[in-house]
């Protein structure tokens, strides 16, 4: 069978045989955890804790009352230090910080859920809610908010995300060799809520040994398909996902539910079924420390709010001089200038590249070479939105769809003078998003 | 209304002064422009047949054969008929080349002369050089020429001007044209 | 301003063709000889002088709304004179600029100057003036006309230079007289930014 | 005459002898007008417009009025007068009749009357001695031509918006040597008619 | 030379100029349509060559793009300057009468004074750069130095400093706040023409994260506060500020800042002096004097005190007689 | 951490394409016809290809001190532009020809636009349409293959009828391997094609622009020649048509970027090539194709975006 896909993409270097072959190991138990209370799009968290509290694995540590946001809960057992603004993976946000005591003490609000069969849909999203799923694919929007569309908006398939086109980036692939079955009842919690009867697992090609492991565990599940999917990138973005498994185009500007669609991470789904199954919330993730810059690369499981530093000092410490650290893959991950952050709930990868491989070349004149246009997965012309914005014609680079970029970055990769494609259609895209807010206000 | 009037009439006292002034100016003008157009039509004329001293104009018989054919003069000195000039417009380069010819009576070209034309300077527009149209001089109506681009030409045959063959071979085609009337014809 | 500098001004400070850009066809239409940018310039100086000092002397009887038909009126006779004293004492020149002779009526300079300085100023100033775009537009096209003539042709006014020259062709072709006009701009930008003092680049 | 010799002058005035590339007329609106596609576009049409009526009424004018009375040297004036009156005119009548139509081509008319390209198609077609349809044709012809490179040249313009063009070249020097490769670019097409 | 061959070129053009003169002027009342009268008064001050020149077509294009405020009043090559400044009356762009404003960039952490935290590789552009953790300077409130501004300044007044600052020409620049729009920083604001002390911090931190973040940061000490004598500096935002009304240039303010956050010219610095010949030994004066830089009786001669002068002119303002100048 | 991090937009990794490697890979497909090039013409294309080269890379060198810019000789396009051009002079040029062509390409084409990728036109067909325009008696001296250089003319001269009557056709395996008149480099068609396989392979270039260009030329001349098919393999193998369609239609730098753009430009190509050689003043189209649809070539880039994903209509 041919192997589905989208158009335009590109092939970057896989990075992925530091860790592919490497089993999820539990991290050890952080000494002191930093909790963000903004770890997803949306609303952020009121503390629910003083300094001085004492609290519970799994306790809910903040919530808020819109209903775009998710709450938070405790990874560890101990005492509340401070309450304070740090740097985070993504800026600043208010974090609480625990002292673990060590004793990794369930809070009694972890309780198994009931049969999800005798669930009503709107305990399912409460359920989820209160778990604080956030989707861990990516952006980190709320889970429950995504599986409730409006109600002129029906809903006929899901899909689970396991293309894992990201390079470097092992975690989902260990996950479904290791939990297929947690991933297989947390999809089947998300169709339920809802009500859909026909789910896809996209999932690349190069992992076939995950692909036999999830046909394995959905072969008695009615409805449920895996999808092969050919090797590109960005194979996993939710709009080219859903082309690829449905044929189905999300309008531009659209969100997927517009093509009655909804996609989610399989992480996500795995930590919806062990929410369900042992009522634990979305308190730890699994992540891939990765790298030549890292002396002995796994797949970790990590709690959320231990230091980046403490997760590689884990890991044998770095390798050669640092360059570049990174939360998530080389495509689209964000670097870091210190590893006295925490991890969130969205750290998919901890990527250090030793500072040869950081040291990126020199851009020089665009030769108009198209590369940029050809593997553009939504068609856009990547050259001239990039000159419009370094000339300040941001008109111009809004008539030709820059806010349609998905921001993957294949231009900039593939592009032979090097030129900073992506980097310029970000300062567009904000540019002109700050143009629009400013005349909505006026 | 009123104002319709009056716009009206101040731009026709304007008119009317500027109309007034051309008029005059043409008046003295008229003369010295005719006399340069005769002058210098009869001077084009005997450039190629300086024989002549008169010209009369004849009409052309059958124009339909003879497409590129616009004038025949009949060139006459003291009443005797010395020989004729033609005019033809074959197609050139770029547009039509303008080309005036003498044939005296015992048949011999006497001259070529290129008129207007919009051949490329320095290229084609050599075609008005001595060096190109003198090869003409001479050549009798028994033949056709014809353009060579190298090698010495032979009687019936005209050297191109290098790099605008094609303005070559339309003076020659516009001679050629000549000849055959004057064979057809003029005989 | 006094005489001297409207003079002046026409000549450098404003010339038409290298400052405002203005009358851009003739300019580069019949510039292929040196002998043709100076009739040319020398043509339309004359329609100039002629049309300013008319329409500076009239101004005040022209009611606005039709104050352009007037003037195009006016420099329309001005040119037809000089297109039939060209014709009658000069048929060569006339036949080598053919149609720019007629055209001379649109060209920008002449009703600009009308609008933006005859109708406005008295009538010596407007001859300072008429006398300075013209002289300056004639400089200009000569500039142009020798350039492409000696490049272009290996002659100047007709004689040739150094007869083993191999012209090159181009200048004297529409190419030619864009890119040279072109260059010559680029090269008073230079000037004017060295002279400013400003980094070169 | 012929469809083929119509076609032959129509060749001729869009590609042979191009109104601004080889002819060089309309100039000014050449370079004032081509900063932007969309302005080149309506500038064209409008030209196309003007430059058919102009023609019309010229040859009108010329073979009815002129010619008859030997009046021939009255030409220029004449065919200046008609020009302008017939832009403003049609300017006005535009303007109130479709403002739309007004805020697409309006703008462009005022430029035309002062506009080598209209009275040098007006002049050309009586000097080539063109009847009626031919002249048409001609007119057709020549502002397709106008209108092509306009557009054309303005498209280069907006890409030169984005190159790195040295100081002293911004502005009508890179213009003009732009036009000048344009220009070269067009003597491919000598000697097809 | 024959009478017709006048009379019909009269007769013909004669009557065109008629019937084209008359009809366009009834087609103008027929067909007219109301229009900004904006636009015909700028189209009245336009030289009316039709050039192109603009951009625009036509000069009626011209004028009622500038009329809609999408060109500018000096837009047009051919335009004398006189006509330049015409358009511009027309449309209410006259200078403002008060004093002329000016951008300042309001930051002195050049790169030696706010270290960087990590190296940013990215394009020389300070909102791209303001992406990445805001920049990759300590102080998140300072200029970034990577130039957007002098980009978009259409006058070439701005220029990047060897500390890596973005510095303003004063007499380059006239206020017309591109630079200001662009900053992704928020850090240039207007300031009078004249003004020679200026607060350059913008850091709403608290005095101790300044203190780690930038050696010439705006510590919130106020020690500014209080040494002014004209109570023009205003405190608020952990930060302190300039009311330029009130403002004297006495610079005492900048002499005193522990930090040197605070800018003076203190070249440009005045001293009062006394002309003894219209002096009347009134100790206005003195009495006026904010640091008892004037030393002097009634009726005796008055005298300043150089080296406590501090040039803010309040003598000058209050003496009776103008008896003293600053110099 | 002892040294500070690096921070810069994702991606954090960089494909290993590059110019220099594009333009070298340009340089070794033209290789097989400079070989062929030299064993034809012998000391008339050694000479018109080192004083072309030479010529550009020393223009580019110098222009760029002048403008105070990085010099970029070393990413080998001015080599591509200086190969190109001398693929497109006659080898009984005088050697001025190519120098004065070269520094022309370099310094007006390609410079003063803002350098490498801000051309509009190609440079090296630029310099060519100007070298023919100024020098057309210099630019158009065919000589024969082989040592003892005689003039003679080239096929497609001889198929319009151009060529003194007694000139004969070459045969077609002559005009394959190139053992003709004509410009030094454009005579092997055989061994362009050779170097453009290389270049598809290599994914310099897509066969896109070659094969609609070759196409719609065969196709027209089929047709216009009355479907005389030996006629329209001379017309497609001689004359520039390979070399054009190749190496020059498909520079990046004047051809549209986008792919919808590029198959119209080639069409365009191909039907004014063929127009021209047809019906022109020149027995051959290609530059002067070449040149016209690079004129027209931001206004198809214009408007011809690829449809944007999830476009509504
Ligand atoms: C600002 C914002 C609002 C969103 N709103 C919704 C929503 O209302 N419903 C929904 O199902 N998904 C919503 N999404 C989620 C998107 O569909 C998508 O799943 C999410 O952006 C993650 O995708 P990514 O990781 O490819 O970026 C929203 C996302 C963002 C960023
Ligand atoms: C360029 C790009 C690549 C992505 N690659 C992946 C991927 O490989 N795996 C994945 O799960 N999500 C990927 N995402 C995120 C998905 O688009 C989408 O947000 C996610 O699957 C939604 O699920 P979630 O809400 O559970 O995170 C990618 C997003 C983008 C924009
Ligand atoms: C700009 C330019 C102008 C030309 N002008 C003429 C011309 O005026 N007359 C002409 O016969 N050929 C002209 N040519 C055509 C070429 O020189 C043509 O190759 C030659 O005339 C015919 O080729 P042949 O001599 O090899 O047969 C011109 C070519 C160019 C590039
Ligand atoms: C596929 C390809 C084709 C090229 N063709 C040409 C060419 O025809 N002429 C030329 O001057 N340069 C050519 N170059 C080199 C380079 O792109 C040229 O110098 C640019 O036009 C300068 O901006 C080519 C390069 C590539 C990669
Ligand atoms: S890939 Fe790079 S060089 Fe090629 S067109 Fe895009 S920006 Fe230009
Ligand atoms: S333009 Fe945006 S969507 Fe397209 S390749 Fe670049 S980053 Fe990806
Ligand atoms: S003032 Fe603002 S825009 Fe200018 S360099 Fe500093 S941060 Fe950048
Ligand atoms: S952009 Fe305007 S306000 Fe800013 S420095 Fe320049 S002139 Fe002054
Ligand atoms: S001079 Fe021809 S349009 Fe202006």
């Amino acid at each position: 069978m041919e192997l589905r896909t989208f158009k335009g993409g590109i092939h970057p270097p896989h990075g992925k045989s530091f860790t592919e072959k490497k089993p999820i190991e539990k991290a050890n138990e952080p000494k002191i955890v930093t909790i963000p209370l903004q770890q997803h799009i949306g609303a952020p968290c009121q503390p629910l804790v003083e300094v001085g509290d004492k609290v519970k694995v799994g306790q809910k540590i903040g919530d808020a009352e819109a209903f775009v946001s998710a709450p938070i809960h405790s990874s560890v057992s101990g005492e509340v230090k401070e309450i304070a603004q740090k740097h985070t993976p993504t800026g600043q946000a208010t974090c609480i910080v625990i002292e673990s005591d060590g004793k990794d003490d369930v809070d009694e609000s972890v309780q198994p859920k009931a049969d999800i069969q005798e669930l009503s849909k709107e305990e399912i999203l409460k359920a989820i809610r209160e778990a604080g799923i956030t989707g861990m694919g990516g952006a980190a929007f709320p889970t429950h908010v995504k599986l409730s569309p409006p109600p002129d908006k029906e809903i006929d398939t899901v899909i689970l995300n396991g293309a894992e086109c990201e390079p470097y980036l092992t975690a989902d692939h260990r996950l479904m060799l290791e939990d297929s079955d947690m991933i297989v009842y947390g999809m089947k919690v998300i169709m339920k809520a809802v009500n859909v009867k026909t789910g896809y697992i996209g999932i690349e090609s190069n992992k076939p040994d995950a692909i036999k492991a999830m046909e394995e565990a959905v072969k008695d599940e009615a409805g449920i398909e895996v999808v092969p999917l050919r090797v590109k990138y960005p194979q996993g973005a939710e709009k080219q996902l859903i082309y690829a498994c449905t044929k189905r185009e999300v309008p531009s500007g659209k969100l997927p539910m517009e093509v009655k669609v909804v996609v989610n991470n399989l992480g996500t789904a795995a930590a919806i079924g062990n929410a369900f199954k042992t009522g634990m919330p979305l308190i730890e993730r699994i992540t891939s420390v990765t790298g030549s810059g890292i002396k002995e690369p796994k797949n970790l499981r990590i709690k959320v709010g231990t230091s980046f530093k403490d997760i590689i000092d884990q890991c044998g410490g770095y390798e050669g001089k640092t360059g570049k650290l990174i939360m998530g893959g080389p495509m689209m991950g964000l670097a870091q200038f210190t590893d006295e952050i925490p991890c969130i709930k969205g750290t998919s990868g901890i990527l250090v590249f030793t500072e040869e491989e950081a040291r990126l070349p020199e851009p020089q004149n665009c030769i108009r070479c198209g590369k940029c246009v050809e593997v553009c997965p939504i068609g856009l012309m990547p050259l001239y939105i990039s000159a419009y914005s370094l000339n300040n014609m941001l008109d111009k680079a809004e008539e030709i769809n820059a806010l349609d970029c998905i921001e993957c970055g294949s231009c900039s990769f593939t592009c032979p003078s090097k030129r900073p494609l992506l980097e310029t259609i970000r300062v567009a895209k904000s540019e002109i998003n700050a143009r629009k807010r400013k005349q909505q206000q006026k | 209304m009123k104002e319709i009037t009056r716009l009206g009439i101040i731009l026709l006292i304007i008119t009317s002064i500027a109309a007034a002034g051309l008029g005059f100016v043409n008046g003295i003008t008229e003369g010295p422009i005719d006399e340069q157009q005769r002058l210098a039509d009869i001077e084009a004329r005997r450039q190629v047949l300086p024989e002549a001293e008169d010209f009369e104009q004849l009409d052309i018989q059958s124009p339909e054969k003879y497409a590129i054919i616009t004038e025949v003069f009949k060139g006459t000195a003291g009443g005797n008929e010395t020989g004729y000039t033609l005019k033809t417009v074959p197609g050139g380069y770029s547009g039509s080349v303008e080309v005036m010819i003498g044939i005296n009576s015992e048949g011999v070209v006497t001259g070529v002369n290129i008129g207007n034309h919009s051949e490329t300077p320095g290229l084609g527009a050599k075609a008005s050089d001595e060096a190109f149209k003198g090869q003409y001089t001479g050549k009798t109506t028994d033949y056709e020429l014809e353009v060579i681009k190298s090698g010495t030409p032979s009687d019936s045959e005209i050297a191109a001007i290098s790099g605008a063959t094609i303005t070559s071979r339309a003076v020659t085609s516009g001679v050629n044209e000549a000849i055959r009337y004057f064979n057809e014809n003029l005989k | 301003m006094n005489f001297g500098k409207t003079l002046f001004n026409g000549i450098a400070a404003e010339n038409p063709v290298f400052i405002q850009m203005l009358g851009m066809c003739p300019t580069l239409a019949v510039t292929t000889s040196a002998i043709n940018g100076i009739g040319m310039g020398l043509a339309t100086t004359a329609v100039l002088l002629g049309s300013n000092i008319v329409i500076s002397a009239v101004k005040n009887f022209i009611p606005g709304k039709i104050r352009i038909p007037a003037f195009i009126v006016v420099i329309a006779t001005f040119v037809t004179i000089v297109g039939l004293l060209m014709k009658a004492f000069v048929p060569a020149l006339d036949k080598a600029l053919g149609l720019f002779i007629p055209l001379i009526v649109v060209n920008c300079i002449i009703l600009g100057r009308a609008e933006a300085f005859a109708s406005k100023n008295s009538v010596v100033k407007s001859i300072a003036d008429g006398v300075g775009m013209g002289i300056g537009f004639t400089a200009a096209l000569f500039i142009l006309g020798a350039l492409r003539e000696i490049i272009g042709a290996g002659t100047i006014f007709g004689t040739v230079i150094y007869s083993g020259y191999q012209p090159a062709l181009i200048m004297i072709l529409p190419p030619g007289a864009f890119l040279l006009l072109g260059l010559l701009l680029a090269l008073f930008n230079w000037i004017s930014i060295k002279k400013a003092g400003g980094e070169n680049r | 005459m012929s469809a083929a010799g119509l076609f032959v002058i129509l060749v001729s005035g869009i590609l042979v002898n191009n109104f601004v590339m080889s002819r060089f007329l309309g100039i000014c609106p050449f370079l004032g007008v081509s900063k932007q596609v969309e302005t080149a576009v309506g500038m064209s049409m409008a030209v196309t417009f003007v430059m058919t009526l102009a023609s019309i009424i010229t040859y009108l004018v010329q073979y009815l009025l002129l010619a008859p009375l030997g009046l021939e040297y009255l030409q220029t004036i004449a065919f200046i007068l008609v020009i302008a009156a017939l832009v403003q005119f049609v300017e006005m009548v535009v303007q109130k009749v479709s403002p739309t139509l007004y805020k697409a081509l309006g703008v462009y008319l005022p430029l035309i009357t002062t506009n080598c390209a209209v009275l040098g198609v007006a002049i050309l077609n009586i000097q080539s001695e063109y009847n009626l349809i031919e002249t048409i044709v001609n007119a057709i012809g020549a502002s397709i031509g106008f209108g092509l490179v306009i557009i054309l040249f303005a498209g280069i313009r907006e890409r030169l918006e984005i190159a790195d063009v040295p100081a002293v070249f911004k502005g009508f020097p890179i213009a003009l040597i732009t036009a000048s490769l344009m220009s070269m670019a067009f003597l491919g097409f000598a000697g097809l008619v | 030379m024959d009478i017709t061959s006048i009379l019909t070129p009269v007769f013909i053009l004669g009557g065109m100029g008629l019937i084209f003169g008359g009809g366009l002027a009834y087609a103008s009342q027929k067909f007219a349509v109301k229009i900004d009268p904006r636009i015909a008064a700028i189209r009245d001050a336009l030289p009316g060559a039709n050039c192109g020149g603009c951009g625009v077509p036509g000069c009626d294009g011209f004028a009622s793009a500038v009329a809609e405020g999408k060109a500018p009043a000096d837009g047009c090559p051919v335009a004398s300057e006189e006509a330049v400044k015409a358009i511009a009356s027309i449309m209410g762009q006259e200078v403002s009468s008060g004093e002329k404003m000016v951008a300042r960039v309001i930051c002195a952490g050049g790169i030696n004074n706010s270290k960087e935290s990590f190296e940013y590789y990215g394009i020389e552009d300070c909102k791209a750069a303001n992406m990445f953790k805001g920049g990759s300077k300590n102080c998140k409130y300072g200029c970034l130095g990577l130039g957007t501004c002098v980009k978009v300044c259409p006058f070439d007044a701005i220029k990047i400093s060897e500390d890596r600052l973005a510095v303003i020409d004063p007499d380059k620049c006239t206020g017309c706040g591109k630079c200001i729009e662009e900053c992704p920083k928020n850090v240039i604001a207007m300031v009078p023409y004249g003004q020679d002390v200026h607060i350059d911090c913008n850091n709403k931190e608290k005095g101790k994260e300044v203190k780690q973040k930038c050696e010439v940061g705006c510590i919130g000490c106020q020690i500014c506060v209080k040494a002014c004598p004209f109570d023009a500096i205003i405190f608020e935002d952990n930060l302190a500020r300039i009311d330029y009304d009130k403002c004297k240039n006495c610079m005492v303010c900048a002499q005193k800042c522990p930090t040197k956050a605070i800018y003076a010219n203190f070249e440009k610095r005045k001293k009062a002096e006394i002309i003894e010949e219209k002096c009347i030994q009134c100790t206005i004066c003195k009495k006026n004097c904010p640091v008892e830089a004037i030393e002097g009786e009634v009726k005796q001669p008055h005298k300043i005190l150089e080296d406590k002068c501090i040039g803010c002119g309040i003598c000058e303002e209050k003496c009776p007689k103008g008896a003293i100048r600053m110099k | 951490m002892e040294n500070k991090l690096i921070i810069s937009s994702s991606p954090h990794i960089r494909s290993y394409e590059s110019i220099d490697k594009i333009m070298r890979d340009v340089v070794i497909a033209l290789v097989p016809a400079l070989i062929a090039s030299i064993y034809y013409f012998r000391f008339g294309a050694i000479k018109v290809l080192v004083f072309s080269i030479l010529g550009a890379v020393l223009t580019e060198a110098v222009i760029q001190k002048m403008m105070k810019r990085p010099v970029t000789i070393k990413d080998w396009s001015a080599v591509v532009t200086g190969i190109l051009l001398a693929f497109n002079i006659p080898a009984s040029a005088p050697w001025w020809i190519p120098l004065i062509g070269s520094a022309f390409a370099i310094a007006i084409v390609k410079q003063i636009f803002g350098g490498l990728g801000h051309n509009f036109m190609n440079p090296a067909l630029a310099a060519r349409a100007m070298l023919l325009a100024s020098w057309p008696v210099q630019m158009t001296g065919w000589v024969t293959t082989g040592p003892d250089a005689v003039s003679t003319a080239t096929p497609l001269a001889i198929l319009g009828g151009e060529a003194d009557p007694s000139a004969v056709l070459p045969s077609l395996t002559d005009v394959l391997i190139g053992n003709t008149g004509g410009c030094i480099g454009e005579t092997s068609a055989l061994f362009l094609i050779i170097g453009g396989i290389y270049l598809v392979y290599k994914k310099v270039i897509t066969p896109r622009i070659p094969l609609v260009y070759i196409g719609t030329v065969a196709v027209l001349t089929l047709i216009l020649g009355s479907f005389d098919f030996t006629y329209m393999v001379y017309q497609v193998f001689s004359g520039g048509l390979i070399l054009g369609a190749v190496y020059m239609a498909t520079d990046y730098a004047s051809s549209p970027v986008t792919p919808k753009g590029q198959i119209i430009f080639a069409l365009g190509c191909g039907i004014i090539t063929t127009v021209i050689r047809i019906y022109g003043g020149y027995p051959e189209g290609v530059s002067y194709s070449i040149l016209f649809m690079n004129v027209a070539a931001p206004v198809i880039d214009k408007y011809t975006s690829p449809r944007v994903f999830g476009e509504v209509k």
